[in-house]
């Protein structure tokens, strides 16, 4: 579109005119409910300038994603509306515009990177059409010219075999990957404004960094302003020039990030700096329950598991490649323990997880309570599940949307016939109480929630059911600092008080330091590294390992790394030709359980 | 799990304290669904008090009721809605009709609807040989001739109201099973099923609770577009000697009787058309102010 | 040879539609609405009939003699008759066409007619190819010997059944000849796309010199009736070949220039309701007069807007035999009652009223039903596809009563003997059969069969006195009531010429397709 | 995706076989005798005797079945009782002018339906959108005899844009194939609505528009695919309903179309027509049911064929 071009130019001469990018004044969002009108954005102002990128931080639900869906126009309808305030985008009153002129600015000039990775992708349409089609939209640029440009934007994320990539689906991606695609699908456009909603939430460590250095570089070179919505404040910490923290629909703080961290005014402020994870502050935490572990009764123990995707092609459909996710892992968990799982996106942590919860098929051993799951009867497989519980990485799609979240979470309980309606009742309350929702939410649909409090929604569902095991796929990942905090000591007092084992998947290094006991590391669907905590942390083998925990930002600007090391070579993958298998990696022990992938 | 639920778990959280709006409430709160529901309500109350509201007989071929060369006469002042080929009052028979018309375009269809949304969901679920099997015994009722099949009964049966019912019930079912199959089957990838499988809810249950109610808006468009076909259905297996038979009186019947004489006296195919459109659309309006009641994502809306 | 209109004009095209499928052009075979005189119009038998009247006369025969017991039919044949593949026709192809439509394995409708044939049995059971009654004297004369005085049989030698055939086309189509008809009629079969259309066109070698009149009739199928007359009003048609439509009844007759385009006239049509005589009620004669005085038929003729005249006796009265003396049962609601009362009913009884389910017969019936209610007799209807009807007829424990509109008796040919044998006769009295008031008197078959042996042409009167004192005799008895009799009302385009009975033709039904001819041209 | 064919033609084989058989048992049980409406009015006992054993009508069921099939197997579906062609000529003679109608109609319901629903999902709440939905419901109720006869009347008739009736060139086709797409615009103009409702609301729809995609991009490209899907399911199913409106559709329009043969066949029980044209209509079916269940998963890639 020569439009677009054009408009670009007078992108280009915006620093003339000096004047902020975007301003925000009294802006208020409201939504209808059951019971009448809600403020959930109130009274925000704020500038962003030209190159700068503004952090939004805080508490889960403050009204972050509300307000740039209100930038973007796109507030939920028919319950949002603006209530108040204006939005203008460089000269033009974004409220003044109607769709057809809107539509022009989005994309185009404000870009936006959703939340909820899974239900923001359509679902029917290969990520190849959905990354060409905004491209085309808004350059002029051939289809292939346009599909060059997908495949480049889909390798500066880092997805491995950008090309044949395209013609996959959402649903046969992980999700760090569809993040990702969500990702380049904004950058691919070089917007003024990019909005990223918890953009880097799913992503492992180390491409969360690789992707915050594409932002910063797209900064450089376009000068593109970014307003970052995040509850990491090691992020915050690493890329902010400014940081807003909200709470209750309100601006709490606003300041320079340096003096946010170094000065926070707010009572709330301080309260979140504190809530910070740090790594090396768990070491101590606890002992190493290494002995413990000896103990025969494993909750669950993992044999030898590979799970296979078949991908389809050519004209009859015939399957001519292979996803290998998981090819022969094997690792135990124990009662009250904690093994967390860690890798790069797409490394087949979620498959594990899925595998485990019998939603895929695998071949192997699952053993659960002392029984193998591929012999049982479907009756008592169920039995043996009922200990096993899943929170999943993306809320949103994991939950019902026509039923109340109060009834999701009381669905277990029911199910299992535990509790009268009353009592059950009475559960629910205490459940979302301890996630930090309040009672009073139970009667709401999960469309109506903030994608952290959809997560506590969903921990709470899986806590009803008190299980042996919990798999919790990134369940914190989403969660701002101060109620991570709490879902972690939830977490732990649950497994001191019931003897829970948690399989935790997580990217966040600082955060598995923080709960684990032990750790594994996958790469490309095997187990490269395995030990304890403190094997591990404080003695590192693999080179992976060692990648991921020096990739985790800290939560101080002070220590902002100037550039993080691009990896520049071939971005690997575990899909394969038919009959290829990948080299299965030895396992050896260099001390006290520690195991580590021979030759590396 | 055996153990019980630790007590610091249940530190009493506040209830909610707020009840639930009935849905019966909320409906009437609508203008349109009001509109529906008076429309329906004065259909069956013509049915149910046919015999107090009007001074003729049904069946009784007036002589009056026709021209000396035989044509059925207008709408006037002593036919409110004119007469038929047989000089019988239109009004009286529309009113009566509605007993017939009601019960097959309301019961058979209703029956239909539930058979057809039980095979669609569970072929739609379960994968193997179950779906596959529903599925391959949807597709022969299908490609089986439903009019055959009319035939022969009427051969065996006594025609009877019921029997039509039966019949309609039988052949109206496999369509909307097709159609729940195909959307279940989509549904039945969604990741909230795959949550629901891991809290180990049984299959009735995630069926039930959970498909079922995504489904809601293709079964009320398939329920309010049946009301029409099945009472016009109905009609033609009265033709074929199923079903009510001459001189009963079915909205179905009457049109079907004068669709050929449509432009020589209108009224005959016009108000009982009308009757019939007046029925469906009036289910349809409850049908879409009861599916956005029941959508939560549609709260909010004025 | 008949006269020739002298007003007729040669050439021209006409195009006429019907609704259902042609099914065969086979004359052993068709024996529809449609193919029946379309066949005519391609074959030829050695009788036919004066256009427009019910009058025999020899077609393919010159000439044919009798002999005075009535058993032997002697045919000299004309000369010089061409098939349409331009071959001469024989007194061979006379005997085969006989042999072959009496052949079991032809499967005709119309075999039955050829019963009084000597050898027929010896056919008919397989075991002979030919009929030893049916002689080639020489090539343009053929002997028939029959097994009794047979009355009806130079009708039976008009109808289609017996039509002329050559060997060498059928044995060349086998099966389907009936979709490659090769005959010596005034048309010859020029196009047939199937369920679209059938041409005939002239047949230049015609022995009839001076016909037809038409260069081509294009038979258009599958159309609607309704949609028929409103071509026919937009002048893209000739004649609608089912009839006006009851629906359009009024409107046309309302105009008098469509009108004026309307020929009517009788038709050897019968509506009658039967009761079945072995079944209580109706078992008692009582009940069955009782019916026919309480039937309205005036009301019934009202409701069919009055296209129809009211019958009190079977034989319509266009059909030689028709007795004008007889008055019938009257409209007598009280004597009917009285009837009833006599009978052992004074309270009346419940029955079922079978009828075919196409318009207008349900109605007719709903009449009839409230007619029979006011004496008392609750019929309810069962309105049924042709089929059902006419198998719960031929079920002895069936129907009590049917309305036999739609299904009801057209006459094969001209004869008071039509009206009898299968439909009140002992011999359609059994299962499966047509006799649907299971009504069996053996001193009428009797006196039946007597009437039709005697054959002489002279005595034909004397023989039509018999016949209406048997079906006299019947309605004493009353199986039936007979409601009434339909007239036909055909509609043509006003370009369309001819004597207004050949558009009423009692035999070529819609029209006489040999004799009509179009004004427009030059 | 091979092996998935091949068993489902092996099933849909199967679902023939099935159909055949109730059929035929159906025909075999009616009251109605097939011999008495060859025979005719006047036959004697005897030539009804002779028809009934030269068809073979007076074996037992098996056996007649039987040999149904094993001429069957070999194409042959064997000789009308009443018009006494062979039936393969019957309806391959007349199966064009229905498929094309069935095109026509399709193609009428799918651009009227479609768009009807498209613009009342995304009108929603409007007079356009009530108009649209008492229309798509008016089309519904309607009986299609009286639809095709207004069409005529006032477009052939009245207008002469399109000939009374017939068959042959395109202009035949329009108003036939409208009768018979009102009826099926109604149902896919509220279907439509009802799942273009649904999914107008999700998420991605909401990336779609923050791409500041054109609004029809929008709709026909993200929306479209995602609420089609039961619609495909009505491809099957609208063979199935378009075998049974065709009989008065044809017969309205003269159109000459195995809707007419068929329904005469049923009222004078021609059983070699009727069971040929129940096979042929049941394959239609079955093939449009296979090629609803194959197109599903292209439509939404989640589902698995199985
Ligand atoms: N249904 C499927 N069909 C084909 N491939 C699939 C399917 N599901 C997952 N995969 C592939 O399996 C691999 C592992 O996926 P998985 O979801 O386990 O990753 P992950 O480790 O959880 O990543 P993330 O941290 O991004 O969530 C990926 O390459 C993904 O593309
Ligand atoms: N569609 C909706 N209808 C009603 N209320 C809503 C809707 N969407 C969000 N809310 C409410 O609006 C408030 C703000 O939500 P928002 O999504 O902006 O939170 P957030 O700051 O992005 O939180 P998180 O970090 O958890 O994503 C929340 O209290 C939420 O419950
Ligand atoms: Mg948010
Ligand atoms: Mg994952
Ligand atoms: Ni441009």
């Amino acid at each position: 579109m020569t439009a677009g071009a054009g408009k670009k130019r007078t992108g280009a001469a915006a620093p003339v005119t000096a004047g902020p990018v975007l301003d925000i004044a009294g802006l208020s969002v409201s939504v209808r409910g059951e019971d009448g009108e809600r403020e959930v954005v109130s009274d925000l102002s704020l500038t962003l300038a030209r190159g700068e990128t503004l952090c939004i931080a805080g508490e889960s639900g403050s009204g972050k994603s509300m307000t740039a869906l209100a930038i973007m126009q796109l507030l939920p309808q028919p319950a949002a509306h603006i209530s108040a305030g204006r939005i203008r985008l460089g000269d033009t009153d974004l409220a003044d515009l109607d769709d057809r002129q809107m539509r022009r600015i989005r994309g185009d000039r404000i870009a936006m990177i959703f939340q909820e990775p899974m239900t923001s992708l359509n679902p029917v349409l290969s990520i190849g059409r959905q990354l060409t089609e905004s491209i085309e939209a808004h350059t002029s640029l051939s289809q292939s010219e346009a599909r060059q440009r997908a495949i480049e934007a889909l390798k500066a994320v880092r997805i491995s075999e950008a090309e044949s990539r395209l013609k996959q689906f959402p649903h046969e991606l992980s999700g760090g990957m569809r993040q990702r695609v969500m990702i380049a699908m904004a950058l691919a456009l070089e917007p003024d404004v990019l909005i990223a909603d918890e953009p880097t939430t799913a992503l492992d460590v180390t491409v969360q960094g690789e992707v915050l250095e594409l932002l910063r570089d797209l900064q450089r070179q376009h000068g593109t302003s970014v307003i970052l919505i995040t509850h990491d404040m090691g992020v915050v910490a690493e890329m902010a020039d400014r940081v807003i923290i909200m709470r209750h629909g309100r601006m709490v703080e606003e300041g320079k990030t340096a003096d946010i961290f170094a000065r926070p005014q707010a009572d709330y402020t301080r309260e979140l700096l504190a809530a910070v994870p740090r790594i090396g502050s768990g070491v101590g935490r606890q002992k190493s329950r290494d002995a413990e572990a000896a103990t025969p009764a494993n909750v669950a123990e993992v044999r030898d598991l590979h799970v296979r995707f078949d991908l389809h092609g050519g004209f009859f459909g015939r399957v001519n490649r292979r996803v290998h996710a998981v090819e022969g892992v094997s690792f135990s968990i124990a009662p009250n323990e904690t093994l967390a799982l860690v890798g790069e996106s797409g490394c087949g942590k979620s498959t594990i997880a899925k595998a485990l919860a019998g939603l895929v098929p695998y071949s192997g051993d699952i053993v659960i309570g002392g029984r193998n799951l591929s012999g049982l009867g479907r009756d008592e497989r169920k039995a043996v599940r009922r200990d096993v519980q899943m929170i999943f990485q993306d809320p949103y799609a994991s939950l019902d949307p026509r039923m109340r979240v109060g009834d999701l979470v009381a669905e277990p309980l029911l199910i299992h016939g535990i509790a009268s309606k009353d009592e059950r009742s009475q559960r629910v309350a205490a459940l979302f109480e301890r996630v930090g929702l309040s009672a009073d939410q139970m009667e709401l649909y999960p469309h109506e929630f903030s994608g952290g409090q959809r997560q506590r929604v969903c921990i709470a569902r899986a806590l009803a059911l008190r299980p042996k095991l919990i798999i919790a796929d990134e369940s914190v990942s989403a969660l701002d600092v101060s109620v991570q905090a709490r879902v972690l000591d939830l977490l732990k007092e649950l497994q001191r008080e019931f003897g829970v084992a948690y399989l935790f998947i997580s990217h966040d290094m600082a955060v598995v330091e923080n709960i684990s006991d032990r750790v594994a590391v996958m790469y490309l669907g095997q187990i490269v590294e395995m030990g304890t905590r403190d094997q591990l942390f404080s003695n590192p083998r693999h080179p992976y390992t060692r990648r991921l925990i020096e990739a985790v930002p800290v939560a101080d600007p002070g220590k902002r790394r100037s550039r993080f090391a691009r990896l520049d070579q071939e971005i690997p993958s575990s899909t394969r030709k038919i009959g290829e298998t990948p080299a299965r990696l030895v396992l050896s022990d260099v001390g006290g359980g520690h195991l580590v992938a021979a030759g590396s | 799990m055996t153990s019980p639920i630790a007590p610091d778990l249940t530190a009493p959280g506040r209830m909610p304290v707020k009840p639930r709006a009935g849905v019966w409430r909320r409906l009437v709160r609508r203008r349109l669904a009001l509109l529906g529901l008076v429309i329906v309500t004065i259909v069956v109350a013509g049915a149910v008090l046919a015999p107090w509201l009007t001074g003729y007989d049904p069946n009784e071929q007036m002589f009056d009721g026709l021209t000396i060369e035989g044509s059925p006469l207008p709408p006037d002042a002593k036919f409110w809605l004119g007469t038929d080929l047989l000089g019988r009052d239109l009004l009286t028979r529309i009113l009566y009709g509605a007993r017939t018309s009601l019960i097959i375009g309301i019961v058979a269809n209703g029956v239909a609807l539930l058979i057809g949304t039980l095979v669609g969901v569970v072929a739609g679920y379960f994968r193997g040989w179950i779906g596959s099997a529903l599925m391959r015994f949807t597709d022969l009722m299908m490609a089986f001739p439903a009019l055959l099949l009319a035939i022969c009964l009427a051969a065996v049966f006594e025609p009877s109201l019921w029997i039509v019912a039966m019949v309609i019930a039988l052949v109206n079912w496999v369509q909307t099973a097709r159609v729940i199959y195909t959307e279940t089957s989509s549904l039945a990838e969604r990741e909230f099923i795959d949550a629901e499988r891991t809290i180990g809810a049984s299959a009735p249950r995630i069926l039930f609770r959970h498909i079922l109610p995504h489904l809601l808006p293709t079964i009320i468009v398939w329920g309010t577009l049946g009301i029409s076909t099945t009472v016009l259905l109905e009609a033609t297996l009265s033709f074929l000697g199923i079903g009510v038979q001459p001189p009963t009186a079915s909205w179905g019947n009457i049109i079907f009787e004068n669709q050929t004489y449509f432009q020589a006296a209108p009224w005959l195919v016009f108000f009982p058309g009308a009757a019939i459109l007046a029925l469906a659309l009036a289910f349809n309006l409850i049908g879409d102010a009861l599916r956005d009641i029941l959508d939560p994502t549609q709260r909010g809306r004025a | 040879e008949d006269a020739i209109d002298p007003n007729a004009k040669q050439g021209g095209a006409i195009t006429i539609t019907y609704k259902d499928d042609v099914a065969t052009l086979d004359p052993a075979i068709g024996y529809d609405w449609q193919n029946w005189s379309m066949i005519k119009s391609l074959f030829d038998g050695l009788m036919d009939y004066e256009p427009g009247t019910t009058n025999l006369k020899p077609d393919l025969a010159e000439s044919y003699e009798i002999s005075p017991d009535g058993k032997t039919f002697t045919f000299k044949l004309r000369h010089g008759v061409k098939f349409h593949n331009g071959r001469e026709m024989t007194a061979d192809d006379v005997k085969y066409s006989l042999d072959r439509v009496t052949n079991p394995k032809t499967q005709s409708p119309g075999a039955g007619f050829f019963g009084s044939i000597r050898g027929y049995d010896d056919v008919a059971a397989g075991k002979a190819e030919s009929l030893s009654g049916v002689t080639v004297v020489d090539p343009y004369t053929v002997k028939f010997e029959l097994t009794r005085p047979d009355a009806t049989f130079l009708h039976v030698m008009a109808i289609n059944f017996s039509h002329v055939v050559p060997k060498e086309e059928v044995e060349k189509y086998g099966a389907d000849f009936g979709k490659h008809p090769v005959g010596t009629g005034a048309f010859k079969l020029a196009e047939w796309t199937l369920g679209q259309r059938i041409v005939f066109e002239r047949n230049p070698d015609y022995w009839h010199k001076g016909l037809p009149h038409l260069d081509k009739i294009t038979f258009e199928i599958g159309q609607e009736p309704i949609v028929a007359l409103l071509r026919l009003q937009k002048g893209e048609i000739d004649v609608p070949g089912d009839g006006i439509p009851p629906a359009k009844f009024q409107e046309v007759m309302a105009d008098p220039e469509q009108k004026a385009r309307v020929v009517e006239g009788g038709q050897l049509h019968t509506g009658y309701v039967t009761m079945n005589t072995t079944m209580a009620p109706f078992d008692n004669v009582k009940v069955r007069q009782a019916v026919n005085m309480a039937i309205n038929k005036a009301r019934v003729i009202q409701i069919i807007n009055g296209r129809a005249v009211p019958a009190n006796q079977p034989l319509p009265p266009s059909m030689p035999g028709y007795d004008k003396e007889y008055k019938g049962y009257p409209y007598d609601v009280a004597k009917a009652k009285a009837l009833l009362a006599e009978a052992g009913h004074p309270d009346g009884f419940d029955t079922q009223l079978f009828a075919m389910n196409t318009d207008p017969n349900p109605r007719i019936a709903q009449a009839i039903q409230q007619d029979l209610a006011a004496i008392g007799i609750k019929a309810s209807i069962q309105s049924l596809a042709q089929a059902n009807v006419i198998a719960a007829g031929g079920d002895k424990a069936g129907a009590p009563m049917i309305w036999s509109g739609g299904m009801a008796w057209i006459a094969d040919f001209p004869d008071p003997s039509n009206f009898y044998g299968p439909i009140l006769g002992c011999a359609g009295a059994v299962p499966g059969g047509w006799n649907w008031s299971w009504y069996c008197n053996k001193d009428l078959d009797a006196k039946a069969a007597e009437a039709d042996s005697v054959v002489d042409p002279a005595k034909a009167g004397e023989r039509d006195k018999m016949w209406s004192a048997i079906y006299d005799k019947v309605m004493e008895d009353a199986p039936w009531a007979p409601v009434f009799n339909e007239q036909r009302f055909t509609m043509k385009s006003a370009r369309m010429g001819g004597a207004d009975n050949l558009y009423v033709d009692p035999v070529h039904i819609p029209i006489n397709y040999d004799n009509v001819y179009v004004k427009d041209v030059q | 995706m091979i092996a998935y064919l091949g068993r489902r033609l092996i099933q849909s084989l199967l679902i023939l076989l099935g159909v055949s058989l109730i059929t035929f048992a159906l025909l075999y049980l009616l009251p109605a005798d097939p011999v008495r409406q060859i025979a005719g009015r006047s036959a004697t006992p005897q030539t009804v005797e002779n028809i009934r054993q030269q068809l073979g009508l007076d074996q037992p069921f098996i056996v007649q079945y039987w040999r149904y099939l094993v001429k069957l197997i070999s194409g042959d579906l064997g000789r009308s009782y009443i018009q006494r062609s062979e039936v393969t000529e019957l309806i391959v003679s007349r199966l064009p002018a229905s498929l094309l109608l069935m095109v026509g109609a399709i193609l009428c319901e799918l651009l009227l339906g479609l768009s009807m629903g498209l613009i009342a999902a995304v009108k929603r709440g409007t007079a356009t959108d009530q108009t649209l939905m008492v229309a798509s419901f008016v089309g519904v109720s309607a009986p299609q005899f009286v639809v095709g006869l207004l069409l005529l009347y006032v477009f052939a008739v009245r207008l002469s844009w399109f000939p009374i009736g017939g068959y042959g060139t395109w202009r035949h086709l329009v108003l036939p194939s409208l009768t018979m797409g009102i009826l099926g615009a109604g149902w896919y103009a509220r279907m439509m609505r009802s799942s273009m409702i649904d999914v107008l609301r999700q998420d991605y729809v909401r990336t779609a528009r923050a791409k500041g995609l054109a609004r029809g991009t929008i709709l026909f490209r993200h929306a479209l695919p995602n609420a089609i899907l039961p619609v495909i399911a009505m491809i099957g199913i609208d063979i199935g309903i378009f075998m049974g409106g065709i009989v008065v559709v044809e017969s309205v329009f003269g159109w000459p179309g195995i809707g007419q043969l068929a329904w005469q066949a049923i009222q004078r029980v021609d059983i070699p027509i009727i069971m040929g044209v129940t096979l042929v209509s049941a394959f239609a079916i079955v093939l449009g049911n296979l090629l609803a269940d194959i197109i599903a998963p292209f439509i939404d890639p989640r589902i698995k064929l199985r």
